[in-house]
């Protein structure tokens, strides 16, 4: 199994940049001709992950979020997002749906479903005060 | 944002995409259309929603648990298949009716 | 004059990538609302360089490329596009309209016209065996 | 590519993008299609083409070229503005009728 293209992408945690994210993971994705179905997937799930980083990881600072992307030569998407916030207490609790620690702000407590839902895989390594990456697999078209 | 009132009842068509950056300024006109004496009711007219996550869940159930109190509710109608995935992944089928 | 968001994008010198940079700047630029033909100017602009960095840049390698983007409150857009491959020996030569090192493989000696054209500042900085930056500046909107 | 050949004229359609990546096989097509007998005039539709930089200009001019040397030539319409403003500046229309 090899690599055949990769990417990786650097942003401020602003909300303008959840929309330029997702449209970015998906315009690097649609070169092996995924179906549009699974492009909205990917853009969900990716918004979702993006969304997460600025609101939990940074709260109300600015940092940096890394996304990096490689395609396989299987027909897989490998897509990752990291922060280097706050970090996750615990996350099996943290995926639970519904499980939010903003209902104040009307989070809904559902992004890591989402995620877990639009995506073959989802595997999440946090760290308290240091931040969390969300990595994700998703199958693009039969090897 | 496209609206119309009729009795109780407030349409709204929202177009574009509703993800946690866009969240807050639907959410502030909605409020303000459902702030009016007498709105009992919200239908989201979502033909032309070309995106939503997540925060689009938060979005319509906060307007749901406000219309609840006053014995009204929320439906939405026209979504795409994308939206509709995220809507029934969260269970909002069993509070939110589809038109 | 601040910068009111940033990005970095780095990815494979492979063509399949010409379409993914372009649409990512312009998913980029698009947060400050310009008109879509402002939008294809710059497409096209950024279009241009990343050729330049796959096709004269690396040739028949293939290395990494990087793209920054900023957004100014002055309603201007600063993108780079950089490669670390064999240089240019003469620059003002290389940005002669139809002045081109490989008509054999039918390019048109544009690329550097066509940037000029669509962005409002177009900058060059090469050296032979290090790499080419070329820096490019469009406003977007009024300040 | 869809295309129509009628005495020595091949017009073809050109959709999507025409940039360094898929300059390749679109040269490939289009070879094919004046290739055959008889042919001097190719015609370019680009209704359905929705981008094009200057390797786009490095394609027709190629074609412009074989096509020269049997006293024919090559023609385009239905540009878009995008597509129209790096034609324009190419200085292609000199020797490209626009139809
Ligand atoms: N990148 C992150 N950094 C810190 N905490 C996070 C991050 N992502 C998720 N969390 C935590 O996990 C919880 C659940 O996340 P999620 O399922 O996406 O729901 P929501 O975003 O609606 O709260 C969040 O409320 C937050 O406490
Ligand atoms: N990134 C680069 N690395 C090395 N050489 C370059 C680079 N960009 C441009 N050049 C040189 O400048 C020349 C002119 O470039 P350009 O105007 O884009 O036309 P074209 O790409 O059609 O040759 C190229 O033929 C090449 O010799």
């Amino acid at each position: 199994m090899d690599i055949i293209n990769q990417m990786e992408l650097k942003f401020l945690s602003v909300p303008e940049n959840e929309g330029f994210a997702r449209v970015a993971v998906s315009a690097f994705a649609v070169q092996l001709n995924p179906t549009l179905d699974v492009l909205a997937d990917i853009k969900t799930a990716v918004s979702e992950a993006v969304t997460n980083a600025i609101v939990h990881g940074y709260e109300d600072e600015t940092g940096l979020i890394v996304i990096t992307a490689s395609l396989r030569d299987d027909g897989i998407l490998e897509v990752s997002v990291a922060d280097t916030g706050k970090g996750i207490a615990d996350i099996s609790r943290a995926m639970q749906p519904f499980f939010t620690t903003q209902p104040e702000k009307e989070r809904s407590g559902m992004g890591f479903s989402v995620m877990q839902t639009f995506m073959d895989r989802v595997t999440v390594e946090s760290a308290l005060g240091r931040g969390t990456t969300v990595r994700m697999q998703k199958r693009l078209r039969e090897a | 944002m496209e609206h119309e009132r009729k009795n109780g009842t407030v349409t709204v068509r929202i177009s574009g995409e509703l993800d946690h950056c866009s969240a807050q300024s639907i959410r502030r006109e909605l409020d303000a259309l459902i702030g009016e004496p007498g709105v009992k009711t919200l239908v989201l007219d979502l033909q032309d929603m070309t995106f939503m996550d997540s925060s689009g869940i938060g979005v319509i159930l906060g307007r749901y648990r406000t219309l609840r109190e006053r014995g009204g509710g929320v439906a939405v109608k026209n979504m795409n298949p994308q939206v509709e995935k995220v809507f029934t992944l969260s269970g909002m089928r069993q509070v939110i009716q589809i038109l």
